[in-house]
């Protein structure tokens, strides 16, 4: 009886898991596609001679748009990666103006800051106790929270910003922030820009809108950024916090304190609630709380999170999308926003030819059929319908939602009721 | 039995008796008296035609609860309603305005033009969902926006708008296109169409209960997992429950424009989406629950105008609909948590999982 | 900890006294008293729900007791946490795997313990230190989720050594392992009762227990029967202990295979989105009255296999066919209507729909047809009869049809789901690990069920890591490997370690592909 | 650290010098005529309700200018504050809460009932035919075929926004005028229709750029400032160094951003240079187009008490000093003024006929 041998028994005891890829690290795509989308935007406005895409004005406007929207971003992140869902951001941003119109009134623009964020973190507290210790429905909550967030403002300001500015919508105009430019750097970059050369030009304005007039807020908010993803991804509290997201049952079971974590994390969540709050206000000249002024911003954010895969570096660019596009169709032509087209038509391009080189030959041709027909519509038009064009941001997301879905990852346990002692 | 009874009594009295509690607090530290405030209120029902009123908005609201509540069975979150029923209202009036045909006949058309488009303003998120796996809450967050870009784009003059006076409208529903309500006089009228409330509260609590359909769209919701290997295919339940939604939705705007309006026009009411969602969630998405949800909120919303009568802002009403959803909701967690432990209690008794100390020796 | 070793030779490492535990109705532990010494393996046996997993989570701080007294080393301890636990160096696996799927290897063990070695380069050395210790060969800053079951279950230990853990409570680590990885744990386990470790280890199986510990301690309802010695008590006087009664065992005696080829699996691939193969090809025939047993390693294809035939998954290629009709096109519910029943192998994720009352759960899987619905309605009264049936004639343990799936114990969930399965005459049953996590009694029920279902025709594939379970059901084995079936077997001659090591691959076969018996060499 | 920019804001920067004109017209002669003669009015027995649009008294805007006239006519003509009552609608509020409010004013007893906004229209024209007896006024508001009892006020923006068209056509440097709109309806592009028309009748060649900032259904384009500056300052970029601007509370970044690039702009609605929350950009504010709600409102109240409804003038435009321009902050010289007033006649007379749409 001769004896065939099966193959060799595997290294591990189970089937091996597929090759690790390599990951590469999240700074490293963020700059990757920060310098890709510069390049696409550098093409685009040489080639149809439209330097307002990439103008430092541009700029400026992504920032002064953008902000709240960042900030609000972070807010989820916080929230979300204690597992805990906050669609009450819109109403904690509310909070925010309120607060940052009456500290900002009274102490001036720092203590405008801190007290939107306390304000934030009030609506976040709420919520908070709402969620994790009555285990209410997250949604049922946030939705709660936007209401109470309207109403409580509205009252206050009836009642303490009315008298001194006549006018129970508006708060008086508050101090705002004194801004700051490099001098040199934004002359110097300021004379590239004007040159018009590819790309340095293009790159120039970009960068100009960055180092001109900035203001504190702006510095807040990147440090925000970083101390978002130092704490949450290189500090036990964020590796405590992130669990309880992933599975609080695992968590509590290692001595981990869920409820603890997620009421520090949905108050941090409020805070930067509030401190967007307080941004949208000391960004608007005169700075003043004024009712409505958030304007569904608190639902962008939302958005931009999950754009930006619940990272910090991908809501920045999330919110840079919003700032962008929004600031785009605002302050320049019609014919700069007809152009972002033909940036669609480059990236579709390049994405054909990544399937080619992937073999992948149906997608290849699908893509190669989207990009025709997206040119064909920047050939045969001048402009877009003036109505859609407010909405470019929000087209833009769906379709790169549409692109890039897959590669989202929500937190395993987001939004799941949680119990103390009741996992098995 | 008889437990079970208790305690679907007890949610909503505790509900009622915290939020009461809550709003009387607001009111005090505002320096009311909650009882003038709260007399003021339900006095105000009595007055002119704000009974009427209350009847209408609950229908309208009861739809756009059920929209919400279809999507909720299935743990999808459609906070796109804002936007389908705007899509919905304006495609409607569009076409109701633009045919003539015999009575009944023409606004069945329009109710079904409106579900319809309701529907395929649903559709894109749907289909992400479904292909992509884009998270329904982004996607319809933009489609609500983009939902106004639309409007404004179809109510353009040189597109469907006519302008009256200074508002823009769309061309008048003919009569054989409009809903008769009924007529109280001096009380107002009731729209028709409230009774298209009632019958989609009925409809969708016989689906939901009672047929494969309903079966399965809650079987999802409760564990995807265990629906499919039930035979359920999931992502043909996505695409219809997203698109029932949206089509329930389409129809929000139909009461007023068929039984009001007549004409979709600038003025056209925002925010019954939203509204949608925390009702459907107040209700539990249970139909009864969503009526009596949608009577509550109507009344708040139609009889906060007596608060400027008796001196207290009005804004506390906002601040009132925002305290009783939260304090409805924990009512019903508190309840709900008593309740699981009654039952394993039972269970445990029943069973004799294990024995009492004293048995063991 | 070094003092405490030298005084732990004189009081026990972990001493129970009088531990009392109510649950709503439900008296977990009374009056259970427990000696573990330091150094020794310590069992815990007893049949599901007896409560030997409340009374590990009551030392182990996650829950408080009502009544009763702790010692650890000697020392009174009360924990209201627990990191209390862990600081005493109490450490738990327990008996679901408790790790975040989205966190690397490095982040679920460090999680709670940062302040060791902090949570960088630090934890990072002292993981790849003890890693070797069990067994574990991989690289710290990989996600959990590519990991498979046995490495999970090594992370689980690793999480334990690493927070310096000498008393360590293993609650079914074995539940999920093969023969050959149960001897590894075991090798890893010896090697640190060597070094002065303590364990409390848990498991249903009576023969592993008597391989593994130095005494047992047997729990039945709540409170302790009694301590035995491995060396002298048999499993079966164990079982005695435990229930009360005989072991049943799981033999069918005589073949009731019939020549009707009832399900005909022919070239079935299955891909991953890119492209890597979880089903190779795979070719199988049941027939009627046959019970088909496919043995592997968990994550070998089993799971996959039993989903694609369910039309779960879709398959890449390949034919699927029911009774000679094709079903490679057809849904989950065409397939469950052309006649096949399926006991999936997680009933709380697969099987039950766990807030729903019992009637309702009759429903699901045959919403389309009688006694459970009439066209397009529910037919509330006929499934709340048939599921009344099911209770009865499978001894659904519940106070009634009304009850939530979730207040049943798993066993009872269990027998509801076969009883649901084995409605409806299907003409094949696909059950995958149809005992899993079920105690003795319920065991012997379902597999009667089972034999008796196959006496009247019916076609069984039968998955199962249970060994003897597979033996003494099946007509004929299949093992598994990496997405191919690598060796088939006969049941009346094959033993578990030779199937144990066929499924790592280490077995031989004869040219027609059947597993020659009887030791490797 | 920037310094505030504090330069005479007397253009942009470039040296241009400025648009070519037309012809100055003939000057102006004669006054033009004034709405209500002195003959004294006693209004001490009207019960007056008003019924405002979202903001209510205090928004600074529209509806104070409406409460301005009210309270004009309780110091005027002896109407009793007590016997007045107001009501503001809230935001998103449906159909029927218009209703509610008026019907309440009505079955109180109020006559006259003035309702602001054309949002209100609808509302009134049903509530009119319930209480045939009840005055109705709704401003802004228009309805064919309506019951008599009820007054439309309607205003000839676009006459005003010619006015200030002007203006900004001879001030502008750079030849360049932005226009932002807050939001994309008839009524804000009656205000762009009329300024075009301007600026074009004075400097043919001037280049017009215009913005708004949302479209018809989406209100928050009345009330972002951030955006509106976003807006301005595109505009500024593309040359323009008057921007004008009506865009409600928006307005307020719209004057920010011309500030900021030290350029001029024109308000809207009230005199804005002496309006308390935009007081820090005063100095760039040349003038306002002023929509004299309170002048309706005054003028519609007098007329009821005098029952000379038929009096009233069928648009308030600038024959009735309905619609208008403002001085305030002396940066409107004679000469400027001189050819303001010749234009404002020409309307006046009819030789001028301002467009209510955009030609664009
Ligand atoms: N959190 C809880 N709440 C209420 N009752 C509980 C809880 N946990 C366990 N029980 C009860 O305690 C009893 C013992 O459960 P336990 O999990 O300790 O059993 P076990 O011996 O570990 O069983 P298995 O072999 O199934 O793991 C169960 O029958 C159950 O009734
Ligand atoms: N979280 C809980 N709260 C209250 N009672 C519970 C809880 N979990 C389980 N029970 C009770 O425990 C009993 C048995 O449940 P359990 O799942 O612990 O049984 P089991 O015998 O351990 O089953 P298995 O080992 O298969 O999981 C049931 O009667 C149920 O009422
Ligand atoms: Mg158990
Ligand atoms: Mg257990």
């Amino acid at each position: 009886m001769s004896m065939i041998d099966v193959q060799p028994a595997a290294s591990g005891m189970t089937m091996t898991p597929p090759p690790r890829k390599r990951r590469i690290p999240g700074w490293a795509v963020f700059t990757i596609g920060t310098v890709a989308v510069v390049l696409v935007l550098a093409m685009t406005s040489y080639l149809t001679g439209q330097p307002a895409l990439t103008s430092s004005s541009t700029m400026q406007n992504t920032v002064t748009l953008g902000l709240p929207i960042l900030l609000c971003g972070l807010g989820g992140i916080w929230s979300e990666r204690s597992g805990m869902i906050n669609i009450g951001l819109e109403g904690m941003m509310i909070l925010g103006t309120w607060g940052a119109a009456f500290g900002g009134y009274h102490w001036g623009p720092w203590m405008a800051v801190v007290s939107g964020m306390i304000c934030g973190a009030l609506g976040g507290a709420l919520h908070a106790l709402a969620t994790v210790t009555f285990g209410v429905n997250h949604i049922v909550s946030g939705v709660a929270i936007n209401l109470l967030g309207a109403g409580v403002t509205k009252y206050l300001s009836t009642l303490i910003f009315q008298p001194i500015s006549d006018n129970p919508r508006d708060s008086p105009p508050i101090e705002q922030f004194d801004t700051f430019s490099a001098p040199g750097l934004s002359d110097w970059l300021g004379d590239l820009e004007k040159d018009q050369r590819v790309i340095i030009s293009d790159v120039a304005g970009l960068l100009r809108g960055l180092v001109t007039r900035v203001s504190p807020m702006l510095i807040i908010a990147i440090l925000l950024v970083v101390a978002t993803y130092l704490v949450l991804w290189r500090t036990r509290f964020g590796l405590r916090l992130r669990s309880c997201g992933e599975n609080p049952v695992a968590a509590e079971s290692l001595g981990v304190n869920v409820y603890f974590h997620k009421y520090m994390a949905v108050i941090a969540s409020g805070a930067l609630a509030g401190i967007a709050g307080a941004a949208l206000v000391l960004g608007s000249s005169p700075s003043i709380y004024q009712e409505g002024q958030t304007a569904n911003r608190g639902f962008i954010g939302l958005a931009a999170m999950i754009f930006g895969n619940w990272r910090p570096g991908g809501t920045l660019a999330g919110a840079g999308l919003f700032g962008y596009a929004d600031g785009l169709r605002l302050s320049a032509t019609p014919e700069a926003v007809h152009a972002l087209l033909y940036s669609a038509v480059i990236v579709v391009g390049l994405l054909v030819i990544w399937q080619l080189y992937r073999r992948k030959w149906t997608s290849a041709m699908f893509a190669a059929i989207g990009a025709i027909a997206v040119y064909a519509l920047y050939y045969f038009t001048d402009e877009l319908p003036q109505e859609f064009l407010p909405y470019t941001p929000h087209i833009i997301t769906l379709v790169v939602l549409a692109l890039a879905a897959q590669r989202l990852r929500p937190p395993a346990a987001d939004g799941m009721p949680y119990r103390r002692g009741e996992g098995d | 039995m008889n437990a079970r009874l208790r305690s679907s009594l007890m949610a909503p009295v505790l509900a009622v008796v915290f939020a009461a509690a809550l709003c009387a607090i607001v009111l005090v530290v505002s320096g009311a008296n909650p009882g003038t405030a709260l007399g003021a209120m339900i006095g105000q029902v009595g007055e002119g035609q704000v009974a009427v009123d209350i009847v209408n908005s609950t229908a309208i609201y009861m739809l756009a609860a059920l929209a919400a509540a279809i999507g909720f069975h299935m743990n999808l979150l459609n906070i796109g309603i804002e936007g389908q029923y705007r899509v919905g209202a304006l495609v409607a009036a569009i076409v109701g305005g633009a045919i003539v045909l015999p009575g009944i006949l023409h606004w069945l058309v329009i109710l079904v033009v409106a579900a319809v488009a309701g529907a395929l303003w649903a559709l894109l998120p749907a289909i992400l969902k479904v292909t992509r796996g884009v998270h329904e809450v982004i996607s319809t967050i933009m489609m609500n926006a983009i939902a106004f870009g639309l409007a404004a784009f179809l109510i353009r003059r040189d597109q469907f708008g006519i302008l009256v006076g200074n508002n823009v409208t769309t061309e008048p529903i003919p009569t054989s296109g409009q809903v008769p309500g009924i007529d109280l006089g001096g009380r107002g009228t009731i729209f028709g169409l409230v009774f298209l409330a009632v019958v989609a509260a009925a409809v969708y609590g016989v689906v939901l209960n009672r047929t494969r359909f309903g079966f399965e769209l809650k079987a999802s919701g409760l564990s995807p997992t265990a629906a499919a290997a039930g035979g359920v295919n999931a992502k043909r339940m996505i695409m219809v429950s997203l698109l029932a939604s949206g089509a329930v939705a389409g129809l929000v705007g139909m009461p007023e424009i068929l039984g009001r309006d007549h004409a979709y026009t600038l003025n056209f009411a925002s925010g019954y989406g939203f509204a949608g969602i925390g009702i459907a969630l107040l209700g539990r998405n249970n139909p009864l629950g969503i009526a009596f949800g949608s009577l509550l909120w109507a009344f708040l919303e139609k009889a906060k105008g007596a608060l400027d009568n008796v001196g207290v802002p009005k804004e506390i009403a906002t601040i009132m609909q925002g305290a009783i959803v939260l304090s409805v909701v924990v009512a019903y967690e508190i309840v709900k948590r008593m309740d699981l432990a009654a039952e394993q209690r039972r269970v445990g008794r029943a069973t004799g999982a294990a024995v009492e100390p004293e048995a063991a020796k | 900890m070094t003092e405490v070793e030298t005084e732990a030779a004189a009081s026990p490492a972990v001493a129970l006294n009088g531990i009392t535990k109510r649950f709503p109705g439900v008296v977990a532990n009374s009056d259970v008293h427990l000696t573990v010494h330091a150094g020794e393996v310590h069992a815990l046996c007893g049949e599901n729900g007896a409560g030997k997993s409340t009374l590990m989570k009551i030392l182990y701080g996650m829950q408080p007791p009502d009544e009763g007294t702790i010692e650890v080393n000697g020392r009174q301890v009360a924990f209201r946490s627990p990191s209390e636990a862990i600081r005493a160096g109490i450490g738990m696996v327990h008996q679901h795997f408790m790790l975040a799927d989205n966190l690397t290897v490095l982040e679920n063990v460090v999680l709670g313990a940062e302040g060791l070695y902090g949570i960088g380069k630090g934890a990072r050395r002292r993981i790849q230190e003890l890693a070797g210790s069990v067994g574990l060969d991989l690289d710290p800053d990989m996600l959990v989720e590519r990991l498979g079951v046995a490495d999970r279950q090594r992370v689980e230990i690793l999480k334990v050594l690493f927070r310096g853990a000498k008393i360590i409570i293993l609650d079914e680590p074995t539940a999920v392992l093969v023969p050959q990885e149960v001897e590894d744990l075991f090798t890893t386990l010896r090697t640190m009762r060597a070094d002065g470790y303590t364990f409390l280890f848990i498991s249903h199986k009576l023969d592993e227990v008597r391989a593994i510990a130095d005494s047992i301690t047997v729990i039945r309802r709540g409170t302790t029967v009694g301590t035995v010695d491995p060396k002298t008590v048999t499993s079966r006087q164990l079982a005695e202990m435990m229930v009360g009664s005989e072991l049943p065992s799981p033999e069918t005696r005589e073949s009731t295979v019939t020549d009707e080829v009832v399900l005909q699996v022919e070239g079935l691939v299955l891909e991953t989105g890119d492209g890597r193969r979880l089903l190779d090809g795979l070719d199988l025939v049941v027939r009627s009255g046959e019970v088909l047993g496919i043995a592997g390693v968990e994550g070998n294809g089993q799971t996959e296999l039993v989903e694609t035939i369910m039309g779960i998954r879709k398959a890449a290629s390949g034919r699927v066919s029911l009774n000679g009709r094709n079903l490679t096109r057809a849904g989950t519910l065409a397939r469950r209507e052309a006649g096949i029943g399926y006991i999936p192998e997680d009933r709380t994720r697969h099987g039950l729909l766990l807030t729903e009352p019992l009637w309702k759960n009759r429903i699901l899987g045959y919403q389309t047809r009688p006694p459970t619905a009439r066209g397009a309605f529910l037919d509330v009264a006929g499934a709340r009869k048939d599921t009344t049936r099911i209770v009865e004639q499978f001894d659904v343990r519940t106070p009634g049809i009304e009850v939530a799936a979730a207040s049943l114990s798993g066993g009872n969930q269990q027998k509801l789901v076969v009883g649901r399965e084995l409605s409806g005459d299907p003409k094949l049953l696909i059950a995958s690990h149809p005992t899993r996590g079920v105690d003795v009694g319920a065991q012997a029920a379902i597999w009667d069920h089972i034999r008796n279902a196959r006496a009247a025709g019916l076609a069984v594939l039968l998955v199962s890591a249970d060994l003897d379970e597979l033996i003494g059901l099946s007509d004929s084995i299949k093992v598994m490997l990496r997405g191919k079936f690598v060796a088939d077997a006969d049941p009346a001659t094959v033993t578990p370690e030779d199937l144990g090591s066929a499924m790592t691959g280490a077995g031989h076969v004869d040219e027609s592909g059947l597993l020659v018996t009887g030791g490797e060499e | 650290k920037d310094s505030g920019s504090s330069d005479n804001p007397s253009g942009g920067d470039s040296n241009a010098a400025g648009c070519k004109t037309v012809d100055k017209p003939a000057a102006a002669s004669g006054e033009t005529t004034s709405s209500t003669s002195g003959a004294t009015v006693d209004g001490s027995a009207l019960k007056i309700g008003i019924a405002f649009d979202i903001g209510g008294r205090g928004d600074a805007s529209f509806n104070d200018s409406a409460a301005a006239g009210l309270d004009k006519a309780i110091s005027d003509i002896g109407v009793k504050k007590e016997n007045t009552k107001e009501l503001a609608a809230t935001d998103q509020e449906s159909e029927d809460s218009k209703l509610t409010r008026l019907r309440q004013l009505a079955t109180e007893g109020r006559n006259p009932i003035v309702s602001v906004g054309f949002a209100y229209t609808d509302a009134t024209v049903k509530i009119a035919g319930e209480f045939p007896n009840t005055q109705f006024a709704v401003v802004d508001g228009f309805a064919e075929n309506a019951p008599k009892n009820i007054t439309w006020l309607g205003f000839a923006e676009q006459e005003g926004s010619f006015l200030v068209g002007v203006i900004a056509a001879l001030k502008s440097k750079s030849c360049t005028i932005g226009f932002v709109g807050g939001v994309n309806v008839p009524l804000i592009q009656k205000f762009q229709a009329g300024f075009e028309q301007g600026v074009k009748t004075v400097a043919p060649d001037a280049k017009i750029v215009s913005k708004y900032i949302t479209e018809a259904g989406d209100l928050t384009g009345f009330a972002d400032p951030p955006k509106g500056q976003v807006a301005a300052k595109g505009l500024i970029d593309q040359g323009a160094d008057v921007v004008y601007h009506a865009a409600g509370a928006s307005g307020k970044g719209v004057f920010a951003a011309a500030k900021d690039a030290n350029v001029m702009a024109i308000g809207v609605d009230s005199d804005q240079y002496n309006q308390k929350t935009v007081a820090d950009y005063k100095d760039v504010i040349i003038t306002s187009m002023l929509k004299r709600v309170d002048v309706a409102v005054f003028d519609y109240i007098s007329a009821v008490a005098t029952n000379n409804l038929a009096g009233l003038p069928p648009v308030f435009d600038l024959k009735v000093d309905g619609v208008g321009y403002s001085t305030s902050g002396g940066k409107i010289d004679d000469e400027t003024k001189g050819w303001v007033e010749a234009y404002k006649q020409q309307i006046v007379e009819g030789k001028i006929k301002v467009e209510t749409t955009p030609s664009s």
